[in-house]
C-alpha cells in the first residue's frame, strides 16, 4: 500500500512539475508548484520524517509559494505576459538542448555513483518516533554554527527587505 | 443689510453690468445683472466686507420661453442675508462665465443647468452632463423639448 | 443605432493605479449611486461620482402638474423625511398665496418634522454604524424608527410617502391619543439612544475607525454650500430653524449642535455623526415644548384655498432638513401650474463634496465618509 | 491514549478511511449547528426572532439554506480563469479539514497522534491562504483581489503571534503532541494551562498572568485567522463586497462558507486544548470523565467560544486594514514575544 501511494506522489510531483516547467502562464506555473511541494512532503511523510515534511509545506507552501504568488500577483500584468517571447531561434533551443541534456546524464551518473544508493541497507526499519528531538538536539550542538549563519542571513535578508521598500520620498 | 442697500451698492461698483432690479408683492426681490459680468459680480459679492455672501444656495437655469436664464441665490452666513441675482441669456448658443471658482458648490448646478437646458458655463473644469446619460440628445427642461424616440434601439414610453 | 463613444477626461490614468467602480450595485452606496474610484494599493487617490441612474424628472413632472399634485412627488425626493421635504413647498405657496395658516397645524407640522428628523437621523447613523461592519445598532434604531413610522400611518395613511402637509393646512387630523404616542416616542429614542452612544458612537474600535477621517474643514464646507450635519459637523453653527426662523421655531428652546473637538477632530465623520445624534436630543426637546404648547382643538383644513393659484411671482422657500438646507425655488405665472420648480437638493449639493474629502484615505475609509453624508439617491438624481 | 477505532477493527486500511471519515461527518452537523447558531444568538442579541417558518421555531433553517445552495445554478464568470477559479474552494477546505487531522476528540480518539500536531495545524493554515488567493485572482473580480490580498497578508501576520503562543505553550508543555498537552492538563481545574498550569506552588502564581495574555493573544489572532469580525476585513461586504468569494455561488460558495465554519471549530478547539483542558474534566478525574463524557467536553468547550466568535459578530465594528496591521504586529507580536520570553524563564528556574 506504501509502494502505491509513493507512485502516486512521485506521479504528481512530475506531473505538476511539468507543467511548472512548460506551461505558459506564468501563474499555472506558480500554482503547480503548490502540489510539487504538497507532494515532497507527502514523500517525507512516507520517510517517516514528520518534522521535515511539516516544515516542507509550512516553508514552502506558506512562505515561499504565497510569495511568488504574491509577486506575479502585483507586478502588473506579468500573468498575460507571454513566455515565450524572446525566445529567439534554433541556435539557442540546440544549444539549451546540450545542456540538458549533459546535465540529465551528470545527475543520474550521480545517482548511481552515490553511496547512500549503492551501500544503503536493505531492509532499512523507519522509525516509529518522532523526528524532532534527534533533530533539535543536532541542530543545538554538531550544526549550531551552520544554524545560527542560517538565521543571520535571513536577518540581513529581512532588513534588505524593509530597506528596498520603504518609501523614500520621506 | 437689506436687499436694496446691497442693490445700491452693487449699482454704484458696476453701473453698465446692473440691468434691472425686480420687487415683486410676494416672494423675493431680484437683481438682473448682465450675463458677460457675472464672475467678475460673484467674485465682488463674496469678497467685498460687509456683504460676504460666502454661501450659494442654488443656481437655477430657467428657460422664459424667449430667452434663458440663471438665477442665483446667495447668502452670508456672516450677516445673514440673502440676495438674488438672474441673468438673461438669447435662445440661441446660450453661455455664460462659470462660478465654479467662487463657489465650488457651483460645479455641479451649472452642470446640471447645462444638462437640462443646454447653458454653456465658459471656464467650467468639466462641462458634462450629469444627470442625464452621456450621449442623452436635447435639453429636457427646455419649454420646446420634444423627447428621442428611442435610446440605443430601445423605445422610450411617453 | 450605433452606440457613440463618449469622450470624457478623468484626467491621467497611471498604469500602476487601479480603476474600480464601486456601484451601481454595492451594498454601501445606499442607492444606485456609481463611484469611479482610482486606488494606488488600497489608497484612494480620485473619486468620480456618477449620479442620475434615478432621474426621473421631477422638475419636468412639476411643470405639468398643479400645485397640490406636486406634493406626492415631493415627497419622493427624499423619501426617509418625506414630512420635512413637503414643508418648505407648502410655505412657499402659502407664502406667495399671503395665506396664514392655523396655529394648531403650526405646532403639528413642527412635531411631524422633528418626528421625521429623529427617523431619518436614525437611519443615518444606523447605516453609517452598519457601513463600519456594526450590524445591531442598526435594528435596534430601526425598530424605534417603526414607532414614528406607525403613528405617521396612523395619522397620514402611509409610512414612507405621506402626502400630509397640504397648502393651507394639512390632510387630516391627527389621531386622538397623539400626544400620548409622541411622548412615549420620545422616551424610547431617548432610552435606545443612549445605548447606541455607548454601543457604537462610544465603542473604541468605531471611534478609531471614524475618527480623523474624511476631515471637511469649515471654509470648504461653506464653499461647497454643505448643509444640515455635514455643514455642523464642521463646527459652522448654521441652522435655517435658528438662522431664518421659519414656521413657529421661534418660541421653542433648542441648541444647534456643532461638531467639536473632543473625541475626533472637526469635520470629521464622527463628528458628523455625533451632531446627529445629539440632534436627536434637541428634536426630542421640541417636541416635548410643542406638545406642552399645541392647540388641542382647531380645525386643521380650515384655510384650504378652493383653488391653488400663487399670483405671478417668484420665491426661494427652504427649510432644515434632517440632511440640510431642502429649498425650493418656484417661479409662478399666475396659473394652476408652476412655472418653472427648480429644487435645491441637500443630498446632491452634498454629495459634491465627497470627492473633496476623500483623497489620500483608505477603500474602507471612502465607504464611511460616503456614509456620513448621509445621502438619498432619490434626492440626488431626481 | 489511542484510538479506539484501531482497537476496534484493528490496523488496516478500513479503520484508516473510518478515522479520515469521522471529522467529515463531525463538520457537517456542525457546521448546520454553528449556522443555526449564528442566526439565531444574533436574532436573540438584536431584538428579533430570527427565521421561524422551517422546522419547530426555524430549527431546520440551516438545512433549507444548504438545499437551496444545492439547487443554485453554479455559476462561473466567463472571463474567470475556469480551472483555478474551480479549484480554489476545493483547496481551502481541504487547509480547514487538513487541521482535523490532529485534532483529538477525546482520550481514545484522535484522527492522527503525530507529535507534531499544533506544529501540523501552523502549517496547514497555509492551504487556506494559497486557496483564497487562487480564488481571488481567477474570479477575475477587482473586489475579490483586493479580498484576497487582505485576507493573505491578515492570515500570515496573525500567524506570527499565533505561533508565538505555540511555542509558549510547547515550552511548557515540553512536547507538540496534541494528546500530552492535553494529558498534562488533565486533573483538576486548576491543571489548566489558564490557571497557571499542572506545576504547584508559589511559582504557579507566576505562570496565570503570562497565559492569560497569551490566552487572549490567542483568541484576538484566532479570530483575525478566521476572517471573523472585527477582522472580517477581507470580506467585509459594506466595502468589497464580499471579498474574495463575490463571484462565487452554489456549491462552490457553500464550500467557502463550511471552510470558514470548520475553521471556526479548529481555531476554537485549538484554544481549548491549549488553554482549557481540551476533553479533560472541570471536576477532575473523578467525576464526569471518561472517554465518553471527554467528547463532550471537549466539543462543549469549542462550542462555547465560537459562540463567542457569533457574539463578537454581532456586537462589534470592523477594523480597518491598516489598523489591523497596526494591531498584529506592534501590539500583538511583542506582547506574545514577551510572554514567550518570561515563560520559557519561568520554566527554566521551576
Amino acid at each position: 500500500m506504501l509502494e502505491a501511494l509513493f507512485y502516486i506522489f512521485a506521479a504528481m510531483i512530475i506531473g505538476s512539475a511539468a507543467v511548472t516547467a512548460f506551461t505558459k502562464n506564468i501563474l499555472y506555473a506558480a500554482f503547480a508548484l503548490l502540489f510539487t511541494f504538497f507532494g515532497v512532503a507527502a514523500i517525507y511523510v512516507l520517510l517517516s520524517a514528520d518534522f521535515l515534511a511539516i516544515s516542507q509545506i509550512m516553508i514552502y507552501i506558506g512562505g515561499i509559494l504565497v510569495l511568488i504568488i504574491f509577486g506575479v500577483m502585483l507586478t502588473t500584468n506579468v500573468s498575460i505576459v507571454d513566455i515565450k517571447e524572446g525566445f529567439t531561434g534554433k541556435t539557442s533551443f540546440i544549444i539549451a538542448g546540450i545542456f540538458s541534456a549533459i546535465t540529465c546524464i551528470f545527475f543520474i551518473y550521480l545517482a548511481f555513483k552515490m553511496p547512500f544508493i549503492n551501500h544503503a541497507p536493505k531492509d532499512v526499519k523507519l522509525p516509529n518516533d518522532s523526528t524532532i528531538k534527534p533533530l533539535g538536539k543536532l541542530l543545538m550542538t554538531n550544526y549550531l554554527l551552520a544554524f545560527e549563519v542560517a538565521s543571520v542571513v535571513l536577518l540581513i535578508a529581512i532588513i534588505g527587505a524593509a530597506m528596498i521598500a520603504r518609501r523614500h520620498d520621506d | 443689510m437689506l436687499v436694496q442697500e446691497i442693490y445700491d451698492n452693487l449699482k454704484e461698483k458696476f453701473p453698465e453690468a446692473v440691468l434691472e432690479f425686480i420687487g415683486t408683492a410676494t416672494g423675493d426681490p431680484s437683481t438682473v445683472v448682465d450675463a458677460g459680468q457675472i464672475y467678475n459680480i460673484c467674485k465682488y459679492l463674496r469678497d467685498q466686507d460687509g456683504l460676504e455672501f460666502d454661501y450659494l444656495a442654488l443656481l437655477s437655469g430657467m428657460d422664459y420661453k424667449d430667452k434663458f436664464g440663471t438665477v442665483y441665490h446667495l447668502y452670508s452666513l456672516k450677516y445673514k442675508h440673502r440676495f438674488v441675482i438672474k441673468t438673461y441669456l438669447p435662445k440661441e448658443d446660450p453661455s455664460l462665465p462659470s462660478v465654479e471658482r467662487i463657489w465650488k458648490t457651483a460645479n455641479w448646478h451649472e452642470r446640471e443647468a447645462y444638462d437640462m437646458f443646454g447653458i454653456k458655463f465658459e471656464n467650467h473644469p468639466n462641462m458634462i452632463r450629469i444627470l442625464c446619460p452621456y450621449d442623452w440628445e436635447g435639453y429636457p427642461l427646455r419649454k420646446d423639448y420634444v423627447g428621442q424616440e428611442t435610446y440605443h434601439g430601445v423605445r422610450i414610453p411617453v | 443605432m450605433e452606440r457613440k463613444f463618449i469622450e470624457y477626461d478623468f484626467g491621467r490614468v497611471d498604469s500602476e493605479r487601479m480603476r474600480l467602480n464601486v456601484g451601481p450595485q454595492h451594498p454601501s452606496t445606499h442607492g444606485v449611486l456609481r463611484l469611479e474610484i482610482e486606488l494606488e494599493g488600497e489608497i484612494v487617490t480620485d473619486v468620480i461620482p456618477h449620479i442620475g441612474y434615478l432621474h426621473r424628472c421631477f422638475e419636468k413632472y412639476c411643470e405639468q402638474m398643479q400645485y397640490p399634485q406636486v406634493i406626492p412627488y415631493i415627497d419622493r425626493l427624499d423619501y426617509i423625511a418625506s414630512m420635512n421635504n413637503e414643508w418648505p413647498f407648502v410655505m412657499g405657496v402659502e407664502k406667495m398665496m399671503n395665506i396664514q395658516v392655523p396655529e394648531r397645524v403650526e405646532y403639528i407640522r413642527v412635531i411631524f418634522a422633528e418626528l421625521n428628523r429623529i427617523a431619518n437621523h436614525q437611519i443615518a447613523v444606523a447605516t453609517f454604524g452598519m457601513d463600519a461592519g456594526a450590524f445591531t445598532p442598526f435594528l435596534y434604531l430601526f425598530r424605534d424608527r417603526e414607532m414614528i413610522l406607525n403613528l405617521f400611518e396612523h395619522t397620514s395613511g402611509a409610512r414612507l410617502l405621506y402626502n400630509y402637509f397640504w397648502v393651507g393646512g394639512l390632510a387630516h387630523d391627527v389621531p386622538p391619543n397623539f400626544k400620548d404616542t409622541a411622548l412615549n416616542i420620545i422616551k424610547t429614542v431617548r432610552a435606545t439612544n443612549e445605548e447606541v452612544m455607548r454601543l457604537l458612537m462610544g465603542n473604541k474600535i468605531f471611534v478609531e475607525r471614524t475618527v480623523k477621517v474624511g476631515i471637511l474643514p469649515a471654509d470648504v464646507a461653506i464653499n461647497f454650500a454643505c448643509s444640515g450635519p455635514v455643514l455642523r459637523g464642521s463646527g459652522v453653527e448654521w441652522d435655517l430653524r435658528k438662522a431664518q426662523p421659519y414656521s413657529i421655531y421661534d418660541r421653542f428652546d433648542f441648541n444647534v449642535c456643532v461638531g467639536s473637538n473632543e473625541i475626533g477632530v472637526i469635520g470629521d465623520s464622527w463628528n458628523r455623526n455625533i451632531v446627529r445624534m445629539n440632534e436627536m436630543e434637541q428634536s426630542c426637546r421640541i417636541i416635548e415644548q410643542a406638545i406642552a404648547q399645541m392647540p388641542n382643538e382647531g380645525d386643521v383644513r380650515e384655510k384650504f384655498p378652493k383653488k391653488v393659484r400663487p399670483p405671478k411671482g417668484e420665491i426661494y422657500c427652504s427649510a432644515e432638513n434632517p440632511k440640510g438646507e431642502l429649498g425650493f425655488y418656484l417661479v409662478a405665472d399666475g396659473g394652476n401650474k408652476p412655472f418653472r420648480l427648480k429644487s435645491r437638493p441637500t443630498s446632491f449639493v452634498n454629495l459634491a463634496v465627497l470627492p473633496e474629502i476623500c483623497k489620500g484615505y483608505m477603500v474602507a475609509d471612502l465607504i464611511l465618509i460616503l456614509g456620513s453624508i448621509d445621502i438619498v439617491l432619490g434626492e440626488v438624481d431626481r | 491514549m489511542g484510538n479506539f477505532v484501531f482497537d476496534l477493527i484493528g490496523k488496516n486500511i478500513v479503520a484508516a478511511l473510518v478515522i479520515c471519515i469521522i471529522p467529515l461527518v463531525f463538520i457537517l452537523p456542525y457546521a448546520l449547528i454553528a449556522i443555526l447558531g449564528e442566526l439565531k444568538i444574533g436574532a436573540w442579541m438584536q431584538d428579533r426572532v430570527g427565521p421561524m417558518r422551517t422546522g419547530w421555531k426555524g430549527v431546520l433553517q440551516p438545512v433549507a439554506e444548504v438545499v437551496k445552495l444545492l439547487q443554485k445554478e453554479d455559476i462561473t464568470p466567463t472571463i474567470a480563469n475556469k480551472p483555478l477559479f474551480n479549484l480554489a474552494p476545493f483547496i481551502v477546505f481541504i487547509g480547514a479539514f487538513a487541521a482535523f487531522a490532529v485534532l483529538p476528540f477525546s482520550e481514545k480518539f484522535i484522527p492522527s497522534g503525530i507529535n507534531l500536531g499544533l506544529f501540523f495545524v501552523f502549517a496547514v493554515g497555509s492551504f487556506a491562504v494559497i486557496g483564497i488567493v487562487m480564488g481571488g485572482w481567477a474570479s477575475n473580480n477587482k473586489y475579490s483581489l483586493l479580498g484576497a490580498m487582505r485576507s493573505v497578508a491578515q492570515i500570515i501576520s496573525y500567524e506570527l503571534p499565533a505561533g508565538m503562543v505555540f511555542l509558549s505553550i510547547a515550552t511548557i508543555a515540553g512536547t507538540l503532541d496534541m494528546q500530552t498537552i492535553i494529558l498534562n492538563q488533565s486533573g483538576p481545574i486548576w491543571n489548566w494551562y489558564i490557571f497557571g498550569g499542572p506545576q504547584g506552588g508559589a511559582i504557579k502564581f507566576l505562570f496565570i498572568p503570562f497565559f492569560v495574555i497569551l490566552f487572549i493573544v490567542y483568541l484576538i489572532s484566532s479570530l483575525a485567522e478566521t476572517n471573523r469580525t472585527p477582522f472580517d476585513i477581507p470580506e467585509g461586504e459594506s466595502e468589497i463586497v464580499a471579498g474574495y468569494h463575490t463571484e462565487y455561488s452554489g456549491m462552490k460558495f457553500a464550500m467557502f462558507f463550511m471552510a470558514e465554519y470548520a475553521n471556526m471549530y479548529v481555531v476554537s478547539a485549538i484554544i481549548v486544548i491549549l488553554f482549557l483542558g481540551g476533553w479533560s474534566s472541570p471536576f477532575g478525574t473523578s467525576f464526569m470523565d471518561g472517554p465518553i463524557w471527554g467528547i463532550f467536553w471537549m466539543v462543549g468547550k469549542a462550542f462555547f467560544f465560537v459562540f463567542v466568535q457569533i457574539w463578537l459578530r454581532w456586537t462589534l465594528p470592523r477594523l480597518r486594514v491598516d489598523q489591523l496591521m497596526y494591531l498584529g504586529w506592534k501590539v500583538l507580536l511583542p506582547l506574545s514575544i514577551a510572554c514567550f520570553m518570561a515563560i520559557a524563564f519561568l520554566a527554566m528556574i521551576n
